[in-house]
């Protein structure tokens, strides 16, 4: 356990230190910082873990709230002489691409976003799409009418991965179900993901109209379709970390069937523990076969037979019988 | 104009808006117009900004404004989220209204007490609340307790709701005159159905603080002396009132009506989470003045936001809002003809030519870009004042600085 | 009156300062119940600030006041106001936007249950209106009212506290002869009743006319006590002074025959029932002063206005020379040359919060050499500013004191410099010496009439019936929007104008029924 | 000699209000449990080597470049009681027509560049002559109808970026953006002349267009102190009464001063988007600078100078925060200072305000004959 919240910079290298004593790693969150118990919190969690099996320091480094500064953040961690050095989000893109021509002999590592042609630069995306697979699955077999809702935070291309996912996965089970797509805001606007006042009402009208099972990708604002179905008596799924275990409130655990996870965590990890061996690190698509996406099952609330299909569309994703695209 | 032809006109506007509305639903058949589930959620979306804009109002009416109140807003949600941490829905409410009443000291302090520009004042509260609830998270909840953090309360979870009984419960009479399909009828029952069902008592309680604030200002002795303060605070100081106590009263019940306002977004989420005010306190202070200072203004100001907000987050496609652009034609058209028959041709052209567009636009499109739908209550409300020509009435020392035995 | 019962009031010695200024030093004042008695002085010369004493809004640096023989100590005029001292200001105190109601009762609301008792309110209101004749309707809003019913309305502000001992400062200021005889018949009321009244003024012949005893104070001290029917207004005037007042020379005729301004036809609608302004036809010449004569709210202000384009008129032509200026904005009429007096002149002539020299250029930005269509000059604005201070004799540092430091008298003689240093074809003036003592107000009407010798075409518009009667080669009277008499001012006393203003004579000279 | 007596009185009270500030905010830092020496040391760290200083400063102007224009841009309306809280919306919506205009064209280098300049404050302007018109026609309050514009920019600017101006190259899984503007369009950045000045060159771009900002701050001043437009603005703001009753229309003037001001809003987005960015995009696009530059403008007393000291005490502020990140200070910190800067400099520039402006009265009261105090002192005959 931390001792004062996070805001420490290094620490001791790891008792069961692996090959990457003192490496120094640096970490620049998305806006928001740690604490947001998901993206962010997930990436630290993937470095935390470094810290303690590979015996690497590291530091850490948050936005201000306008996002303007993220490519300062990267130069303050390059400065501090860090090797390796973690942007979170895809709002790092083009900042990173132009630090990185300054520090050549620097790692950056991107998670989620487009590709980039920097040789230092290695971009960490997620299959979000087949995750969203499998809860649209998921979604499909829990609901007896067939009336299903996506809610989503905004419409930029990783919202939109989500909903397109689903809706392939619902259609996998039954063709002939219209998934209810809706957008807390327009383009890439962010207020959507802090708005759990609109997630709920929205949610709400979803669940007023029949829909029985609601995925929703929209940040804070999916604690809003939680109370919803909480209200509603019906289903709802939450993406990036398993929000059962995140919510923290019991009767919203009733709803949270399962979550599509994002395995951030994963993903710096195994960054750094490549890092320590190969010395560098190359762009890779986490995705099923890797469990860098997937889904949660806490709670219980779905039944074995549903696991068993599940598993089964997850191993046809692995074998590239399913094909999931990223867009509708 | 006597007090009771006003109150007759406004009801006229409402019954006539009202029609029009049934009108329209019938037209295009989207029920979500005037569904019970919309009326609700416009219920729930108003009363934070309602509770900010009548913050705007009392600080106002005593000579003081208040662009504090999203910061205000801001305390007012951590402070909910703390309170209702430890001590539940009761708990927050208490520190919804301490946090928001600490804002408004500061602001008292700044304007009253220092003469600072109002504005100024109500700015840089704005930006010492933001960064402040994220200091107070890192302080309180660093452990990650129970699932708080640095930007969000552990949940307190959501206020229990209630329907009221016979009318939207059990027999639910509303609701069987909802389903009647009855033009207007149907409406009727299902806009009442909304008020009445899915209620807690914390929205009852800031329901009611509309009327006591009425009550208060416009019919209490009390009430005259903090009116006195914004509209001659020379002329009540004359009179042995302490204007310096009114403007701290008002400031801080202002803060604590902001906090308010924090709460109702708190209980209807369950948690605090940092940035969940999402600019509403702004929207309250213009609805405060889409009101012309009065509560039964800002009232409707932050219903009609409410309202159109609801539409769009209700709706199942873009033709529901696409519905209340044929609405906002029909009205506009009606005012139009209306000028018409003042003989004020410019106007009336211009109006009658924006109906017909409005009209079009409704006929020819079926689908609107999200982009449109999520601005559909800023452009409502934009629209709407722009028909109803105003005649804006702010307290005559609204904004003024006041100094004890200074008399310009 | 009793001759000679104890003073209900005295204040003794009293002295107040104020940082670079010394108000009030040791005044003497003493005030015998049921007597009017009336404080006179210049501008600044220290009357509103005793009052202020007297009401609790300022405390006294030294000497005391004794409320029937006892001394008493003020800490706020809500302790005045339980020693049965009410005061009316100079300036009113009432909220446009209350209720007649609302601004009587607020700081003494009857209440039951915690509910404001509008009953009871209006009750003890209708009592009081009637004991003094004062005729109140206690709903009406105060931004709809007459001045005169301003006046009763803090007069019954006083009353309704239980005041014994008003003072009423200025109260004559914004009234017609017809308001001022009301005024007069209610202060005779309240002192049949026994109350005492203590009266401040700068019309020394209304002083002398309802005054039982007159202290003058000069210098913030007090000259002296003296008894009206002993007095003359000029005699008084000099002891106000404190040396011998120029006697004013007859004037002649300066009227020419050229037409500078020609109103015609001239009408402006309202909402309401009637029209503010109907049929209004008049010329000023050059070297001819039009005067206005009217109960303010019958025009006046709406025909200030459409002469200076700051409202349009429904019908009807305003020509400048040979020119139609009907169309042009305010600021094109400025550029013309029409200099501008307004009656408010901390609203309307004033940046209160700006140096005197950017108000020498207020009104006057678009005129070289100191302003400009594109710029602006400062240094050349601040040398106006000076000039205009040394030849009106505005008494201030310099042209960068804010024009807030100034007292009332200077910042008017300031406004009157700033319109008449340029070269001017039409002045329009709303009471240009409203407020002001008497030293000022001869300045004043001085240069008014050397203006108009030069050949200045003036339209003035007063309260002030004796400035319009002297002043005034032409003399019109208002009513209701109306042009209802074309007099000549050598020909008619001020009783027979305040008939025409109230309507009670008619155009004929018959008096009309009422 | 008295002018820099003057001078020291004039920023002494900045001076106080600053070290309040500081010593607030010190509070709130040691309720947190760090070090407020930790932190103040980190305000003024600017790196230890010659290029991280360089480089610091680079972000110092390229942060206090956008802030300025938009205090500027506020003041305008501020100076004549406009209430234009649109900045936020007009910078956002000029930015982006001006991305995609100057995008679509390509043209010699300086004019490229003047072009875009004068599209994003043609765009600016008439994205705030919406305000004012429903202000002057139908009486809408500038304050209501700004912030629902500034809400409708958002959806606008997302119109724009994915409808008319999309760029059709972007691959699959890019973020939507307008076509990158052509080379001749980039506002040629600081880094030379770092090197000329005998400084290390900064990395990052410093964006050139600071030398615009100062130039149109100049012009601002000259016009706002010197011109006719200037002094009508003033004039209007400080009584509106007064200044319609001497010729000011006020109408022309809420037209005129909102154009102006959405003019200069147009300006805010062009530092980044000549100088780095190169196109729109909404998730790079730095939202929030027309509400900082109200405060800035507040701040600033409403005079270019002054918003220029505060966009640059606001953007030193800025600059710290990944510094004081290291320190275990939260960035909201930043935010705090400001907020309580704002306050504490008016607060105390208020009381200071207020004792200046009791001396000059008492001079001028001390020229009025009637109260001289000496000649009061004179014994007053009294006669009955
Ligand atoms: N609050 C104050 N602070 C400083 N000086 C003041 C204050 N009030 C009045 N004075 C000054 O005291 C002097 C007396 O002013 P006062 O208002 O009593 O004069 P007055 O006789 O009422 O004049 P007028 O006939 O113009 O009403 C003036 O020089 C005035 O400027
Ligand atoms: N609190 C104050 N501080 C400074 N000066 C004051 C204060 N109160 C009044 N004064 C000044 O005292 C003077 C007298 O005040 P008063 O209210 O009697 O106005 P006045 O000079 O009679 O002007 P007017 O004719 O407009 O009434 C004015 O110069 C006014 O500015
Ligand atoms: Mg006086
Ligand atoms: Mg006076």
């Amino acid at each position: 356990e931390d001792d004062d919240g996070g805001s420490e910079d290094t620490t001791e290298s790891g008792e069961d230190g692996g090959s990457g004593d003192g490496l120094q790693v640096g970490l620049a969150f998305d806006v928001g910082g740690r604490g947001d118990r998901s993206f962010n919190d997930s990436a630290a969690a993937g470095i935390e873990r470094a810290q303690d099996e590979l015996g690497i320091e590291f530091n850490e480094l948050s936005p201000n709230p306008d996002g303007s500064n993220r490519d300062e953040l990267l130069r303050e961690l390059a400065d501090g002489g860090h090797e390796i050095i973690f942007g979170i989000g895809y709002a790092f893109g083009e900042d990173m691409d132009t630090v990185a021509d300054e520090y050549p002999d620097v790692q950056f590592v991107r998670i989620d976003g487009a590709p980039s042609d920097k040789e230092n630069v290695a971009v960490m995306n997620f299959a979000d799409h087949q995750g969203s697979f499998l809860v649209g699955v998921a979604a499909a077999l829990m609901s007896e009418s067939g009336q299903i809702g996506f809610v989503g935070g905004n419409e930029g291309v990783v919202i939109n991965a989500f909903g397109a996912g689903f809706k392939q996965g619902v259609a996998a089970v039954d063709d002939s179900i219209e998934v209810e797509d809706h957008r807390l805001a327009a383009g890439e606007d962010p207020s959507g993901f802090d708005d759990a006042a609109g997630g709920r009402v929205a949610a709400e009208a979803m669940y007023d109209r029949g829909v029985e099972v609601v995925f929703t990708a929209a940040g804070d604002s999916n604690v809003g379709v939680f109370q919803a179905a909480a209200d509603a008596g019906a289903w709802a799924a939450g993406t990036d970390s398993d929000q059962y275990e995140t919510v923290g409130d019991p009767e919203l655990q009733e709803v949270i069937f399962t979550s599509m996870l994002k395995r951030v965590d994963n993903a710096v990890f195994e960054s750094i523990d490549t890092y320590i061996s190969e010395g560098d690190v190359e762009s890779t698509v986490y995705d099923l076969s890797d469990d860098g996406v997937g889904y949660s099952t806490s709670g219980d609330h779905m039944s074995e037979d549903i696991i068993a299909q599940l598993e089964d569309y997850k191993q046809q994703i692995i074998d590239g019988e399913i094909e999931v695209s990223s867009e509708e | 104009m006597t007090r009771v032809s006003r109150t007759q006109r406004i009801l006229l506007i409402i019954a006539l808006g009202f029609i029009a509305l049934s009108t329209v639903r019938a037209i295009t058949g989207e029920d979500v117009l005037t569904s019970s589930g919309t009326a609700r959620a416009m219920l729930i979306l108003a009363l934070p900004i309602a509770m900010c804009a009548l913050g705007g109002l009392v600080a106002e009416r005593a000579g003081v404004i208040n662009i504090g109140l999203e910061g205000m807003m801001i305390l007012g949600t951590w402070g909910a989220g703390f309170g209702g941490w430890h001590y539940g829905p009761w708990g927050a409410l208490l520190g919804a209204v301490i946090g928001g009443a600490l804002g408004g000291l500061v602001h008292a302090l700044a304007t009253v007490t220092f003469g600072v520009d109002h504005i100024v004042s109500g700015v840089a509260i704005n930006l010492v609340a933001a960064g402040l609830v994220r200091f107070l998270s890192e302080a309180v909840y660093a452990e990650g307790e129970q699932g708080g953090g640095p930007t969000q309360s552990p949940p307190i979870g959501a206020a229990r709701s209630f329907d009221v009984p016979i009318l939207s419960s059990g027999p639910d009479l509303l609701g069987r005159l909802e389903r009647t399909d009855v033009i207007v009828l149907s409406d009727i029952g299902g806009v009442l159905r909304g008020l009445t069902s899915g209620l807690t008592v914390f929205a009852l309680i800031a329901l009611a603080l509309l009327p006591l604030a009425w009550f208060v200002l416009w019919r209490t002795a009390l009430g005259l002396r903090w009116r006195s303060a914004g509209e001659n605070p020379v002329a009540a100081e004359s009179l042995g009132v302490n204007v310096y106590r009114m403007k701290y009263l008002a400031v801080i019940t202002s803060g604590a009506l902001a906090g308010m306002g924090g709460l109702m977004l708190v209980l209807f989420t369950g948690s605090y989470r940092e940035g969940m005010t999402g600019g509403r306190g702004f929207i309250g202070l213009a609805a405060m003045i889409f009101g012309n200072w009065r509560p039964t203004g800002l009232a409707m100001g932050s219903g009609l936001f409410g309202y159109s907000d609801a539409v769009r987050l209700r709706a199942q496609t873009s033709a529901a809002v696409l519905a209340l652009l044929l609405l906002v034609g029909l009205i506009l058209a009606a005012v139009g003809v209306w000028d018409l028959y003042r003989r004020r041709f410019v106007l009336s052209a211009v109006l009658l030519v924006l109906a017909g567009a409005a009209v079009l636009g409704w006929a020819t499109l079926d689908y609107l870009p999200n982009e449109i739908t999520t601005m559909t209550p800023y452009l409502v409300t934009l629209a709407v004042l722009a028909t109803a020509s105003q005649r804006l009435r702010p307290p005559a020392a609204d904004g003024m600085r006041y100094r004890r035995g200074e008399e310009h | 009156m009793t001759e000679n019962a104890a003073p209900v009031i005295e204040l003794t010695g009293i002295t107040k300062r104020f940082p670079g200024v010394v108000a009030n030093s040791d005044v003497h004042l003493a005030v015998k119940p049921g007597e009017v008695h009336a404080v006179v002085g210049e501008n600044g010369a220290g009357k509103s600030t005793l009052m202020k004493i007297l009401y609790g809004m300022y405390q006294p640096d030294e000497g005391t006041i004794s409320v029937d023989g006892a001394p008493v100590e003020f800490g706020s005029p809500r302790d005045a106001i339980s020693a049965g001292i009410g005061m009316v200001h100079q300036h009113f105190m009432l909220a446009d936007n209350f209720t007649v109601l609302e601004n009587i009762v607020l700081g003494a609301e009857p209440t039951s249950g915690g509910r404001l008792d509008f009953g009871a309110a209006r009750t003890k209101i209708q009592e009081i209106s009637d004991r003094y004749g004062l005729g109140l309707r206690p709903d009406r809003m105060v931004e709809e009212l007459s001045v005169a019913d301003r006046q009763r309305i803090e007069i019954a502000k006083v009353l309704y506290r239980g005041a014994r001992v008003l003072i009423l400062d200025e109260p004559t200021a914004v009234l017609v002869p017809q308001e001022v005889d009301a005024l007069f018949e209610n202060l005779a009321e309240l002192r049949s009743a026994g109350l005492s009244v203590i009266f401040i003024s700068h019309k020394l012949d209304e002083v002398l006319q309802v005054a039982d005893r007159i202290t003058v104070i000069r210098r913030g001290a007090t000259v002296g006590t003296v008894d009206p029917q002993a007095t003359t207004s000029r005699q008084l005037a000099e002891l106000m002074v404190g040396s011998e007042l120029p006697t004013p020379e007859t004037t002649e005729s300066t009227v020419t025959e050229v037409v500078e301004l020609a109103v015609a036809d001239l009408r402006i609608c309202s909402d309401g029932e009637r029209d503010l302004l109907s049929d209004i036809t008049f010329d000023a010449r050059q070297g001819e002063i039009v005067g206005f004569a009217g109960v303010e709210g019958n025009g006046q202000s709406e025909l200030v206005e459409a002469i200076m384009g700051l409202r349009k008129p429904d019908a009807g032509t305003i020509t400048l020379g040979s020119q139609d200026m009907t169309a042009w904005s305010a600021q094109d009429r400025r550029a013309a040359g029409i200099g501008f007096i307004p009656e408010d002149r901390h609203r309307q002539a004033l940046l209160l919060d700006a140096p005197l020299w950017e108000n020498r250029l207020l009104g006057w930005q678009t005129k070289a050499p100191a302003g400009g269509r594109y710029w602006i000059r400062p240094r050349l604005a601040r040398q106006e500013a000076a000039a205009i201070m040394t030849e009106y004799d505005v008494r201030a540092p310099g042209p960068d004191t804010m024009a807030d430091a100034l007292s009332g008298g200077n910042q008017q003689k300031f406004v009157i410099g700033r319109e008449m240093s340029t070269k001017l074809r039409v002045l329009v003036a709303a009471h240009p010496t409203r407020g002001v003592d008497v030293g000022a107000q001869a300045a004043i009407w001085d240069r008014l009439r050397e203006a108009r010798a030069a050949g200045l075409a003036t339209v003035l518009i007063s309260a002030d019936l004796e400035e319009l009667l002297g002043l005034s080669d032409t003399l019109y009277v208002l009513l209701r929007g109306r042009i209802v008499a074309k007099l000549d001012p050598a020909d008619v006393t001020p009783e027979i104008l305040g008939g025409y203003m109230t309507g009670a004579v008619t155009a004929n000279g018959e008096a009309a029924e009422r | 000699m008295t002018w820099l007596l003057q001078l020291a009185r004039r920023i002494a009270p900045t001076l106080v209000a600053l070290v309040m500030a500081l010593l607030i905010t010190g509070v709130f830092i040691l309720i947190i449990g760090e070090n407020p020496l930790a932190a103040l040391g980190a305000l003024f760290d600017f790196g230890d080597s010659a290029t991280a200083q360089a480089n610091s400063i680079g972000v110092w102007i390229n942060r206090a470049t956008p802030l300025f224009l938009s205090g500027l841009a506020v003041s305008i309306g501020f100076r004549m009681g406009l209430f234009n809280i649109g900045v936020e919306g007009q910078y956002r919506v000029a930015t982006v027509i001006a991305a995609g205009v100057g995008a679509a064209i390509v043209l010699p280098a300086p004019l490229h560049i003047l072009v875009i300049v004068l599209v994003a404050m043609a765009a600016g302007a008439a994205y705030a002559a919406i305000p004012a018109v429903l202000k002057t026609t139908r009486g809408v309050s500038e304050v209501i109808s700004t912030i629902m514009l500034n809400s409708i920019a958002i959806g606008l600017a997302a119109w724009f970026v994915r409808s008319p101006f999309a760029d059709p190259d972007l691959g699959a899984g890019e973020t939507a953006a307008t076509r990158p503007i052509d080379e001749s369009g980039h506002f040629p950045g600081l880094n030379d002349l770092f090197g000329t000045l005998g400084l290390e060159e900064p990395r990052r771009p410093v964006h050139g267009f600071v030398v615009v900002a100062i130039v149109v701050g100049i012009v601002m001043a000259v016009v706002l102190s010197r011109s006719r437009f200037g002094f009508e603005l003033r004039a209007s703001g400080l009584n509106a009464l007064a200044a319609a009753a001497n010729g000011i229309s006020s109408k022309a003037m809420v037209i005129k001063a909102m154009l102006l001001s959405g003019a200069l809003a147009g300006l805010v987005g062009l530092p980044d988007l000549l100088g780095s960015a190169h196109r729109f995009q909404t998730d790079s696009f730095v939202a929030g600078y027309g509400f900082t530059g109200i405060a800035v403008a507040l701040l600033g007393r409403n005079r270019p100078g002054g918003i220029a000291l505060a966009a640059l005490l606001f953007a030193f502020l800025d600059r710290a925060g990944p510094r004081l990140q290291s320190e275990g200070i939260p960035p909201a910190a930043v935010t705090i200072m400001q907020g309580i800067v704002v306050l504490s400099v008016l607060i105390v520039d208020e009381v200071a305000r207020r004792r200046l402006r009791r001396r000059e009265e008492r001079r001028a009261r001390a020229q009025d004959p009637a109260t001289r105090s000496e000649e009061s002192a004179a014994q007053p005959e009294v006669s009955s």
